[in-house]
């Protein structure tokens, strides 16, 4: 410690700008926790803004370039380096803003045409993905390749300027309400993961069409998609023909990271708190001592879960690095959180097995807990994930 | 005695899953959801039920029922298990009819029970009141006023309540707690239903300053807490059949899926780590089986060790229908998270049964305490 | 219920025959619980008994012919029915008799001679073993033949009138007190099931030689038994040439069932007794509140293994039966032990933990515990056995 | 604070690592129990242990010492743990020093710890006076006779207390428990050795009217518990970080088995079952791994949160190193149950450190306990 003054850093300054910046841009309301689907703007063809403060936000942040930081900024982008990025999301997470805009087409294509993409797709997609001008969706699965993702059958057939895109896909979250998708197409059928290519899709093409799927939790945001003699350009092939697997091994990752970080801000209260104001306590201890241990355990095991996020984070900064760590923290996260699930039904009792009602807060709680049941199946099942781990990790052999 | 059904179970079990096959598989629970059926069951069928005589195998036969006995009762148990039937037989024949035969004076059966045998009479029991099970808090009153008793309190998942004839309400009196037989019709009563997460009917019902008659009172005055755990040990080892049969139909379910999906070129169910988990699930099951049939004997037999037979029934039932129901689900995959497969409703009757009657966790606790640690 | 006298049957008349033979005939002393090894008598060229009642009691029985009251008495057998049999053990357990002699020519080999030996072999091999002449011990794992057990490569080369055999063989209990081995052999290299031959063989032949095992637990009975171009007689061969595998097979099963029933006897006491006397109770309820859930689980589960054993056993006598049974139990119930020694360890504390000393019991309770490891490896381990229910109970396909 | 070593704790980790490997692999610990050593551990490599400043690593430099932390001492002690070497590490760096820097005067620090530092002088804890683990639990009496104070009780579990120089003795006093430094050759103890299932030491002590002297208190006279409480969650952490060191040593033969291990024709490492399994070991570990750093870097920090780390830490570590060592001795197979294969070791030594301190029910129910349920 010293005692003498000390001139900021230029980075100081610069979080002192972001921060004066901030709190003079983003309307109150947009530094309240999301409430509902409607709190969010998707942007796209047919966006509309909830609210006066929604837009003036999303405008304010799409002038300032700040939609994607360090995207650069001849694609739209802000064009700040990696540590500036890091300042403007640390400074906003601290006034709690609201993202702008929640976007696939920033999430997951906007990675990919990075990385993958021609400059000229780069020039063209990605300013339209920050301007919130178009809306996209994702289109891997299909109803017979699940875990065996790299089997699947639809079909994009050369023409000579163009493709024929025939077949189907499932869980392309959203697609009823977006304008692209980014698909996986089959352009080989003697070669598997070899004959796949990463093809972009207008949605507004004759031949395609959605229908929403039901879940076990009641709706969903996803929908088969289906293809149906439909012509795409030969320019919307991203990367090259029959590399697609590549794209889509490099999105996947960025995917599982995500999903295994599930749970983590639906429920805020920690779990041990619930059961105490669910259960009560009586000398200090659990009204049920059977669940208490379970109770227990389940605590630890989160928060070792949520030091080991933080020590493999250290080690990847400090240039240590474990290889297949995504797949550890898919699995192990997913399952945590179905336990959680399992838990809070344990303890809600009757108020948890309720499934309408206003009294029951219309069956939240048995909703969510249906819904957990798929977070060890999307984005790659348990199953995948821990033969991931035995393989790339372990160095286990194959058959 | 031998742990094997006789003849006639045996042929009262093939006619039940005929019927039920028939006349109630899984479909039939999601039409009455997505119809949003005002009964929750169907009451044609239940009226074919009764024909049959499934309302009565438990009602001795000088009140006009079959005497069957529960392990008969257990095996159609089992098969609407099977088919996730709704139907009053839990809330009526468990509940209700048992509650009767254990408790009411001759006269109470002479008047009742050959109603209720042929289907035409729904009673059902009223006693929790807080959120998770916990037949021993009762805050329910029943105040002594001349001829006559008032009721006045709440009570939470009662099984059927929004359409059954009769309650049986457990209720504080003097010295103890009683148990009544309230017309669902008396003034006073307000009567909400609650669809359950399992598309099931359950309710929440108000009493409130109902008056009733001396002559509805089942049983002695004050001795109603025995009885009811005798109630509810009987419907924890029913349901468990019930049960047993959800969980070995869920699981036949998953195998045959496991045989017939193929990824990565063959079946899933080739790989190792899902036939280790599917094998696990069988020995599980078979244990389940074991300890339902076991329990339904005891009951007929009227054996002393009921207590400690139907927690370890309802605590191993509870636990392995959760693991199979959520195996079933993560092992058919994507598929198994819509709404348009049906194993998912196996998960969500799976939760409720679970929680019904008390859950594996306070099983596992009135066992050790039972056992004397 | 009639109150007429009636006739006893000739059943009943029987039973009485054998109580009172036992009453007279079985000394007090060989009718207490056995202790320890001594009080078991294995026969043999080498076998002495531990004590004159030990020998009057053998000698008594063998003159009844009641040492295998069920087999032929052509073969040293008592010629006994099934239910006679049946009432022989039964009236022996409710005196508590000890066997008269502890033989694995009685438990495993009888039963493979009887089904797969010739005439001249069970009439010469048989009456031996009930004379308790020959001590028999088992030869079938080698080292590098563990679960896959028909991958055994100890050979016998037929010399035109014997083979000579060479090879190791592990797990060989009590070989270094046994008389003869019956072993599984390899004779033909070029099949796999179909190249096992079963072969008895002299253990004071030339070339025999075997080297007690320490286990975890400390001193075993196990041993390794090497063969060292040993010459065997071709009428030593069981069954067909190159058809051991089934004779193999039937024992197996055998020995599953035995080694699923194993931990019924050595600590009688039900563990949640032994969890009330050794950790106390406050208010009813077990003193240590996180150990508690898992005794009653276990207890839970013991029950219904149990019950689900008499489940099985009367639908076997009713004319059902559940295809691959034993190996269900076999999984199951060497668990279940295991489970139950881990409970008894963590009840135990630091005397579970103390390996030497009288105080301590001289770590019995530590060496049963390791040793109880051994239960889902033998006989089997508990990953063949969970393959066997998936393919032939639950019919999952192989790859 | 980052979860990462620091490059001097790595440089130790390393360093430890040769060491023991080359003087105290797992063939020394068979040597020690099949020579039936009476010190229980080799001397010469504790004095060479000793030089390298393994004894000292805790110790201010004030005193001697080399101040360099628990984090530090943490990285030595896992590596001990993969090489399952018997050591006074346990016993006298982890308690007994952790014991004197904690309570003793500066006085009493001068006088030690400086002997200590060099491996001179063993000084171990003499607390637990029932079959398991219960701090609280304290019969033992100190009870004042003019300047002096005269010791009577029984200790059970003291590590290496056949060998120790002094204890650190927990004794009832007037006003609550105190802690006294006794040498251990004082009249009136008598100590017998206890060889563990580990084959390492433990001993039974016993105090008869032993005579001390008023300047053998440590700290001030019935404040003990609080030390005592600190002394084993230190204790408890470290014991732990060794444990990480016996799980992934324990683990890594395993998998490196699975490997090389054929049957069927194929490794059987290629079996999916034992896949999922190895990969769900992995996941523990390293939760474990995680745990075990954040709580020796939260002693160097003085964390107010210490006994609840503590008890997550010991919780966590005891379930995965039982799980980790019985799939260990189950993958070996046959070969893993005899005394020649040394994946056995990790087994007995597994059960006694689950045992120490506390095993993984202590902790749970202590960690429920201080987080208020």
């Amino acid at each position: 410690m010293t005692t003498t003054t000390e001139m900021p850093t230029p980075i100081e300054t610069f979080r002192m700008e972001v921060r004066n910046w901030l709190e003079a841009n983003c309307p109150t309301s947009m530094r309240q926790p999301i409430k509902s689907e409607k709190d969010l703007y998707w942007g796209g063809r047919n966006g509309t803004f909830a609210n006066e403060d929604q837009k003036a936000w999303f405008e304010a942040m799409y002038e300032k370039g700040w939609i994607v930081p360090h995207w650069p900024k001849e694609y739209g982008g802000g064009g700040l380096g990696k540590e500036e990025n890091k300042i403007v999301l640390q400074e906003m997470a601290r006034l709690g803003c609201r993202k702008p805009i929640t976007s696939f087409g920033i999430w997951m294509l906007g990675p990919a045409l990075l990385k993958f993409g021609s400059e000229e797709q780069k020039r063209h997609y990605l300013p339209e993905i920050t301007a919130g001008k178009i809306r996209w969706c994702q289109g891997y699965s299909e109803p017979n390749a699940g875990s065996d993702l790299a089997s699947l059958a639809t079909s994009a057939v050369d023409m000579g300027d163009h493709y024929v895109v025939n077949g189907q896909k499932v869980w392309t979250s959203y697609a009823d309400n977006a304008d692209w998708i980014f698909c996986l197409v089959r352009t080989n059928k003697e070669a598997k993961h070899g004959g796949i290519s990463f093809l972009l899709i207008d949605m507004a093409t004759q031949g395609v069409s959605t229908s929403p799927i039901k879940l076990i939790s009641g709706k969903s945001p996803f929908c088969e998609t289906f293809f149906d003699n439909v012509k795409v350009p030969k320019e919307n092939l991203v990367g090259e023909l029959n590399r697609g697997w590549t794209i889509a091994k490099y999105l996947l990752t960025h995917e599982r990271e995500m999903i295994g970080g599930i749970g983590e801000t639906d429920v805020k209260k920690p779990l041990h708190q619930v059961a105490i104001e669910s259960l009560g306590t009586e000398n200090g201890t659990l009204n049920d001592p059977i669940l208490r241990p379970d109770i227990a355990r389940w605590s630890i095991d989160k928060m070792a879960y949520d030091i080991t996020i933080k020590r493999t984070m250290d080690e990847v900064k400090a240039g240590q690095s474990l290889g297949a760590a995504s797949s550890f923290f898919k699995y192990y996260g997913t399952e945590l959180n179905k336990a959680k699930y399992e838990l809070m039904l344990a303890m809600g009792g009757y108020n948890g097995a309720a499934w309408e009602g206003e009294e029951f807060n219309y069956g939240q709680l048995a909703r969510q807990f249906c819904r957990t049941k798929g977070n060890s199946i999307e984005g790659g099942t348990s199953e995948v994930q821990l033969n991931i781990v035995a393989k790339r990790i372990l160095g286990l052999p194959s058959k | 005695m031998a742990l094997i059904l006789n003849e006639e179970q045996q042929m009262l079990k093939t006619s039940a899953k005929e019927f039920l096959k028939e006349r109630a598989p899984v479909e039939a629970l999601r039409k009455l959801r997505d119809e949003r059926s005002e009964t929750g069951f169907d009451r044609q069928m239940w009226n074919e039920m009764a024909e049959m005589g499934w309302a009565c195998l438990t009602i001795s036969e000088s009140y006009g029922g079959l005497d069957f006995g529960y392990v008969g009762l257990g095996q159609i148990l089992e098969e609407t298990g099977r088919t996730l039937t709704a139907s009053p037989l839990i809330s009526n024949v468990l509940l209700g009819t048992t509650a009767i035969n254990l408790a009411a004076s001759n006269t109470q059966k002479e008047a009742l029970l050959p109603i209720i045998a042929e289907g035409k009479m729904l009673v059902t029991l009223a006693l929790d009141e807080s959120t998770r099970h916990n037949p021993i808090q009762i805050n329910t009153t029943a105040s002594k006023e001349g001829d006559s008793y008032v009721l006045n309190g709440k009570k939470v998942m009662v099984l059927d309540g929004h359409v059954t004839d009769k309650f049986v309400v457990a209720a504080k009196t003097e010295n103890g707690v009683s148990l009544f037989l309230v017309d669902a019709k008396s003034d006073g009563i307000s009567i909400q239903r609650v669809i359950m997460m399992d598309s099931r009917n359950s309710a929440t019902v108000q009493f409130e300053n109902v008056k009733i008659s001396a002559s509805s009172l089942l049983g002695e005055e004050g001795q109603g807490a025995a009885t009811i755990e005798k109630i509810l040990d009987i419907a924890r080892i029913g349901l468990s059949a019930e049960m047993v049969g959800s969980m070995t139909e869920a699981f036949e379910r998953t195998v045959a899926y496991l045989k017939e999906r193929k990824q990565f070129g063959v079946p899933i169910g080739s790989f190792q780590a899902l036939q280790h988990r599917a094998a696990q699930m069988f020995c599980e099951i078979e244990l389940c089986k074991s300890l339902v049939l076991k329990s339904l004997q005891a009951i007929d037999a009227n054996e002393e060790n009921l207590p400690i037979l139907a927690s370890m029934t309802k605590a191993k039932v509870s636990e392995t229908l959760q693991l199979v129901s959520n195996e079933g689900v993560q092992m058919f995959g994507g598929i198994g998270m819509t709404d348009d497969e049906e194993i998912g409703f196996f998960l969500k009757r799976a939760r409720v049964a679970q929680q019904t009657f008390g859950d594996a966790n306070y099983h596992i606790d009135r066992f050790a305490k039972l056992s004397g640690y």
